[in-house]
């Protein structure tokens, strides 16, 4: 019996870098590959290592990927020109439940570079039957926001919001925390919650989903974890009974709730 | 890129793996340019290097003073093996009386030297350490491929049993009854002692938050009191590492 | 006016030479040692006598065996038990091993540079390349030696009281590596015999080694003058002092004489004894005892390589491991001594033990102090004959002349930083 | 339970012969004597086989004695996982070229006989399969491998397989299983490939009544002899209702975090992938090598561990074992062989503590 190698990297060119903000990079990779959102891929860097990277966006024959250089992997991926190779293997990874949403409200909550991984159900969302649709998006500075072009489209189709934790001379919205953004909000119980950012951030939306009637397991979040193998055999990213890689990154929240909120599991 | 390598108080092995790395230190050459090096050549530089060596401890004020000018001549300052981590053999008299350990030896009563042996870490900021008594050339030579290759330096954190069970070695401590510092100790040396059926005797040096109290049992289990513990952990070559330093 | 060295170059160790000269001529000189002491005698008191070959190796990375085999033969004289022969051939071939790799590392990498003006051994590679690779292939098989049996190439971790704590199943994977490097040495003692030695000769200097059935490595006697005398009456026929100026306890035979340890000193005492092929190679190229320049230790170096190489491959070749790899030993109240040849010479470890082991006293004297006052005397002939000595050919004229006694200042015990007085 | 078709009783030299037929077709790794300790190795003649020794296993003790008869011990020191998920692996190697990287999978192509394998070892190795299912490095070490079981007729101190329900008796999974009876021993088929084998033997006659009640007796004593330690249909739910740390942090003074454990268990799989390069960066190396969730760099999420306390990581892997494995993979991940309890170089014994928190 011969199974596939889950190891074996692909290679693709990269056509398009967009610089979001110092030290974070947008790049558009040529690839025929199928993917869905909410899923991420494993970025290969030659003689450094492998760093998992969700996919931001997908389009007819690319996929996009957002990189912020914080160690070996994604700086050699920053440092990547038009036309050069990027290799990787993926996808890997369940989807955001998007169809749960259809009918309801779906609110969108995304931290930093949490972004990255709500941008394409985000996008997917616009067009599809969601009754209302609504996405904070706080960033620490105003030099930190990611995707800014896109922000003039994402208003028309959606009420995207956003704070910041700094004032900057330039920036004429909201100073504030994602938190008090949230506890302004007025939502159906039913509500659908899609979030991803730092753990913190996640951990404090939750008691105010609550107050507001909506439960544990209409919210969806990505997790973070160390991970090495995607495919469940490595165990770096086991939360709880769950791997991560493979039965996640996107939980329903009351599945991990356990787990997640007590210290050190 | 330019580099020294610079003696403290020492025995001169952590410098071997210099010589060690042989025909790879002809092609390094290519690359790196060493502009001071004592015990390798007779031409001698000290002006700027990007990267710089430093083997043993500081035990005098000669040393104290030699090894801030290093520093401030230097990019990159690595630490290289157990003097320079943790202060040495020598530095096992920190836990004693000096005056002592000093008469019973010399005589003569002028010498200057420092009561304590301490690590290069004490009086300056170092940016890398290559564990060991000595370092090996592995790890030597994995820390100028990440310097020249822009990458972060691998160096194990775990204790050295993980290493010594990939190896596939039966644990001395079990099958013989032997004390061992193994489960405390950073691996990195391929688990050398229990290849050759003896307990380490932790010359990489503590891993960063070692479990002494568990030790203790452990050692009781074999029935070898809290003095035999302390005394392998003071005779460790690694004593005065700052990931005990007050515990022992 | 002073003249100074500040730091030595291409020896094992860190010191500096202070020459005083008046009128163009040289008053007095002092081979200063800065290595900070260790007080590893200090610290080994109290202890444990287990703990004496892994420490005292800490003296030296260059020759942490010689350490490790005087100390343990200390601890078996004082606990009075006999090392089967089958041990103590592992031994020696342990020993040979440090010989294969200290020697080739001297010769190479330290010593050959001078005999072409070259700073170092990077230099003297664009020049001859050959000669260069054929050095590092042999100075490796004596570190594969060392690492097969005990673990890695400085401070093996298999030496204990007694024999070794595990040997392997099999050498035979030195066996190749070993005949290589013999062949190399051959080649190149060739190459080397032809070198320009400077002509100079060691005056009053006595040569002393160790006596042993074939060329003396691992114990023995001392071999003074025609004499064998015990290694426990060490303290009777030497002295040991501290001088103030230079910073290495010195040593001296009792008579006041000056004496030389080392490989020239072998080869003097016992070049019969040599292996064929070394011995052979010793009458081609015409070197035979008394050798008495000191420059010529270069190929005496060479010729004690091949010696270990061949005699290693024999007992590769021969090997079988022991059924026990070590003797268990039971400490108690007593004395003991032991002397090895470490590659730079003579070393002589003594120790005294309460009923428990642990170590009541501990004396160490490394083969480089006691060649300490045989270097600055040979500093001294080379350079009070020179009417018109300039500082910038001092590290020329000196630094060559001491490495031809292959000095380890990190054998360094007794080896303190002093003040530099004005005058001599 | 009775292996396939017929069984048989062979000599000593029915053993050599088996052996000697399956050498010409694979590795056979067996337990071999070195330095005091049995262990699994790869053995070039049958006189190489650790035969006649009895092991007495206690919470960081284990010694030999020599023995009456053959198999004697249990099981080894180290298990199968060794060779079929071996400590150090090259998975890929990746080499620079004009037009890119080129990229080469490296496989393990060993065919290995696994020779002398105990109930809980054959279920470790069950239990791996589901873990490595997709795998295809373990896979083809896998689909070459013989088994050749032998039943236990003696337990040691640490042993528990009867607790997990694994053991004495081995079930299925193997391709020949012997039981050392009275000067002769009976071998049974457990699979075609087994039976053809056995088929072809010369020493042998076929196995009678008696025989296997002897066999019977052996196994039933044995059975009866072993502790039951604790109930392990209780023992998930109880788990995951007290995780709290006041239940384990009496752990923190005793364990080293030395890893240990989860490098003997025949079942602990996780690893770690380096990335191992040459200096002029022209070929690397992705090198899969064993890790363990004691390591203080295991659950390191931007550089910080979230598993900073040691208590917090012996939970993590007492957990794993008894309970989200079975979540996981619809098995515990305890086979009860003990390793853990006599390799553990403090004697924390895994019996208790499941017996502690969730007793
Ligand atoms: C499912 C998933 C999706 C992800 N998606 C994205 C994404 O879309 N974009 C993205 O940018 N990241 C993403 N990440 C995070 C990314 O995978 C990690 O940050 C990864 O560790 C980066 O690998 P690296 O080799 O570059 O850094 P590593 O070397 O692994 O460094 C890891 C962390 O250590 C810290 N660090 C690195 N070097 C140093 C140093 N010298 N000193 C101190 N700290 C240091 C950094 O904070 C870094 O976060 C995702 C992670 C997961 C699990
Ligand atoms: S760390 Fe050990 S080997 Fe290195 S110089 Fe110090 S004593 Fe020598
Ligand atoms: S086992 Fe311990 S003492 Fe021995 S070499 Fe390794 S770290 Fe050093
Ligand atoms: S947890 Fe312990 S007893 Fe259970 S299978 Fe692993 S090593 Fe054996």
């Amino acid at each position: 019996m011969l199974v596939k190698n889950p190891y074996l990297l692909k290679a693709g060119r990269v056509e398009k870098v967009i610089k979001e903000c110092e030290g974070i990079y947008t790049f558009h990779i040529a690839t025929e590959e199928s993917a869905v959102f909410g899923q991420y891929n494993m970025l290969y860097a030659f003689g450094k290592g492998e760093a998992p990277i969700t996919i931001a966006s997908k389009g007819e024959n690319y996929v996009v990927h957002t990189v912020r250089a914080v160690g070996d992997v994604t700086k050699h991926i920053d440092s990547l020109k038009e036309g050069d190779l990027l290799y990787w293997r993926g996808p890997y990874g369940n989807r955001w439940d998007l169809e749960r949403a259809y009918g309801k409200t779906l609110l969108i909550i995304s931290g930093g570079l949490g972004l990255a991984a709500t941008r394409w159900v985000f996008e997917e969302a616009q067009k599809s039957p969601v009754k209302r649709l609504i996405h904070l998006y706080g960033a620490k500075d105003y030099d930190s926001l990611l995707y800014r072009y896109l922000y003039k489209d994402w208003n028309n189709r959606a009420d995207f919001r956003i704070v910041l934790s700094n004032p900057h001379p330039q920036w004429k919205g909201k100073v504030s925390l994602i938190t008090n953004l949230l506890k302004e909000l007025d939502l159906e119980k039913d509500t659908i919650v899609f979030m991803c950012g730092p753990d913190p951030m996640v951990k404090a939306c939750i008691p105010l989903l609550k107050e507001k009637g909506i439960d544990e397991d209409s919210v969806y979040a990505s997790l973070e974890r160390h991970m090495k193998c995607s495919v469940g055999t490595c165990g770096h990213c086991m939360i709880g009974p769950y791997f991560v890689c493979k039965d996640g990154p996107i939980f329903r929240y009351d599945l991990i709730k356990e787990y997640f909120e007590r210290k050190e599991v | 890129m330019k580099v020294g390598v610079f003696k403290f108080s020492s025995c001169d092995g952590c410098q071997l793996a210099f010589f060690e790395l042989e025909e790879e230190l002809l092609e390094l050459s290519r690359i790196i340019s060493v502009e001071y090096f004592l015990e390798a050549s007779s031409s001698n530089r000290w002006e700027h290097f990007d990267l710089a060596f430093v083997e043993g401890s500081i035990s005098t004020k000669e040393e104290e003073e030699r090894i801030k000018k290093i520093r401030e001549s230097s990019k990159l300052l690595v630490a290289i093996g157990a003097c320079a981590v943790s202060g040495g053999i020598q530095s096992a008299r920190n836990f004693e009386d000096f005056s002592q350990v000093y008469s019973s030896v010399y005589s003569y009563k002028h010498y200057e030297t420092n009561h304590y042996s301490k690590p290069v870490g004490d009086f300056v900021e170092v940016d890398f350490e290559l564990r060991g008594c000595p370092i090996n050339k592995e790890s030597l030579k994995e820390l100028i491929g990440a310097i020249i290759q822009g990458r972060s330096f691998q160096m194990p954190s775990y204790p050295l049993c993980l290493e010594c069970k990939r190896k596939g070695n039966p644990c001395v401590v079990v099958a013989h009854g032997l004390s061992c510092l193994g489960p405390i100790t950073l691996a990195g040396c391929g688990a050398l002692c229990p290849s050759y059926k003896r307990g380490c005797y932790g010359c990489y040096g503590p891993i960063e938050k070692p479990n002494l109290e568990a030790l203790e049992e452990g050692y009781r289990r074999l029935g070898k009191d809290e003095r035999a513990l302390k005394e392998s952990l003071i005779l460790s070559f690694n004593a005065y590492n700052k990931n005990w330093r007050g515990q022992i | 006016m002073k003249l100074r060295i500040d730091a030595l170059t291409r020896v094992e160790g860190e010191g500096a030479l202070e020459v005083y000269v008046e009128e163009g001529r040289v008053k007095g000189l002092k081979l200063s040692i800065y290595e900070p002491p260790r007080f590893i005698e200090g610290i080994l008191k109290g202890k444990l006598y287990h703990v004496i070959p892994d420490i005292t190796a800490r003296i030296c990375g260059i020759c942490p065996i010689a350490y490790q085999m005087s100390g343990v033969q200390a601890i078996e004289d004082a606990f009075g038990v006999e090392i089967p022969k089958d041990i103590e051939e592992i031994r020696r071939l342990l020993y040979f091993g440090e010989w294969i790799q200290s020697h080739a590392l001297h010769v190479f990498f330290l010593h050959l540079p001078d005999f072409y003006r070259m700073p170092s051994i990077l230099e003297l590679a664009n020049l001859d390349k050959e000669l260069v690779m054929a050095g590092m292939e042999i100075k490796r098989a004596g570190s594969l030696i060392i690492q097969t049996l005990g673990g890695r190439t400085s401070h093996p971790v298999s030496v204990v009281p007694g024999g070794f704590s595990d040997l392997p199943e099999s050498l035979s994977s030195l066996l190749e590596p070993l005949e290589r490097a013999l062949e190399k040495s051959l080649w190149a003692i060739q190459r080397m015999k032809n070198l320009n030695f400077p002509s100079f000769e060691l005056k009053d200097v006595v040569f002393v080694s160790l006596w042993e059935e074939d060329y003396p490595i691992l114990k023995g006697d001392i071999y003074l003058e025609g004499e064998r005398i015990p290694s426990s009456h060490f303290k009777e026929i030497f002295e040991e002092f501290e001088v103030p100026y230079s910073t290495a306890k010195h040593s001296k035979l009792k008579d006041g004489k000056t004496y030389l340890v080392g490989a020239l000193a072998r080869f003097n005492k016992a070049h019969e004894k040599l292996s064929p092929l070394a011995k052979e190679t010793a009458e081609k190229i015409g070197i035979e005892p008394p050798i008495k320049n000191p420059y010529k230790s270069l190929l005496v170096r060479m010729l004690e390589i091949t010696h270990s190489l061949e005699r290693a491959v024999h007992m590769v070749k021969g090997y079988k491991k022991p059924k026990r790899s070590f003797v268990e030993l039971k400490p108690k109240r007593s004395e003991g001594f032991g002397v090895s040849e470490a590659p730079r010479g003579i070393l002589w470890h003594n120790y005294a033990f309460d009923e428990e082991g642990r170590i009541t006293k501990a004396d160490i004297i490394p083969p480089t102090s006691q060649n300490m006052p045989a270097i600055e005397l040979s500093l001294w002939q080379l350079l009070t004959v020179l009417d018109n000595l300039m500082e910038e050919s001092l590290r020329d004229l000196a630094e060559p002349m001491i490495r031809n006694f292959d000095p380890c200042i990190s054998c360094a015990t007794h080896f303190l930083r002093v003040k530099v007085k004005d005058k001599p | 339970m009775e292996g396939k078709g017929k069984g048989y009783t062979t000599t000593i030299e029915g053993l050599k012969e088996l052996f000697e037929e399956l050498k010409k077709d694979y590795k056979v790794i067996a337990p071999t004597l070195k330095d005091g300790v049995i262990l699994y190795k790869e053995v070039g003649s049958f006189e190489n086989i650790a035969f006649g020794y009895r092991n007495t296993e206690a919470p960081g003790f284990y010694s030999l004695e020599k023995a009456e008869g053959y198999f004697t011990y249990t099981h080894p020191a180290n298990s199968p996982k060794s060779f079929l998920h071996p400590p150090e692996l090259t998975l890929i190697k990746a080499k620079a070229s004009q037009e890119g990287l080129v990229f080469e999978e490296v496989y393990p192509e060993d065919k290995m006989c696994l020779f002398d394998l105990r109930a809980c070892d054959l279920w470790a190795i069950k239990i791996l399969d589901r873990v490595f299912l997709e795998d295809p490095y373990y896979q083809r070490l896998r689909s070459n491998l013989f088994l050749v079981a032998v039943e236990c007729t003696y337990a040691t101190l640490t042993c528990f397989c009867k607790t997990m329900e694994k053991g004495p008796v081995p079930k299925e999974g193997y391709d020949l299983l012997i039981t050392e009876l009275e000067g002769r021993f009976l071998i049974r088929a457990g699979s075609k490939k087994g039976e053809e084998l056995l088929v072809s033997l010369k020493t042998k006659r076929e196995a009678k009544k008696e025989d296997f009640e002897e066999r019977e007796k052996k196994i039933r004593a044995l059975e009866e002899a072993m502790e039951s330690f604790f109930n392990i249909r209780e023992v998930p739910q109880k788990l995951y209702s007290r995780m709290d740390s006041s239940y384990w942090e009496p752990v923190e003074k005793r364990c080293l975090a030395c890893t240990s454990c989860t490098q003997v268990c025949p079942t602990c799989f996780c690893f770690d992938i380096l990335e191992k390069n040459t200096i002029d960066l022209r070929e690397s190396e992705r090198v899969r090598v064993w890790d363990s969730c004691f390591s203080p760099s295991f659950a390191t999420v931007h550089r910080f561990n979230l598993r900073q306390s040691i208590h917090s990581r012996y939970r993590q892997w007492l957990m794993h074992k008894f309970a989200y494995w079975i979540d996981q993979f619809d098995t515990f991940g305890c086979v009860g062989c003990g390793r853990c309890i006599t390799w553990c170089p403090v004697g924390i014994d895994i019996r208790q503590e499941v017996k502690r928190i969730a007793g």
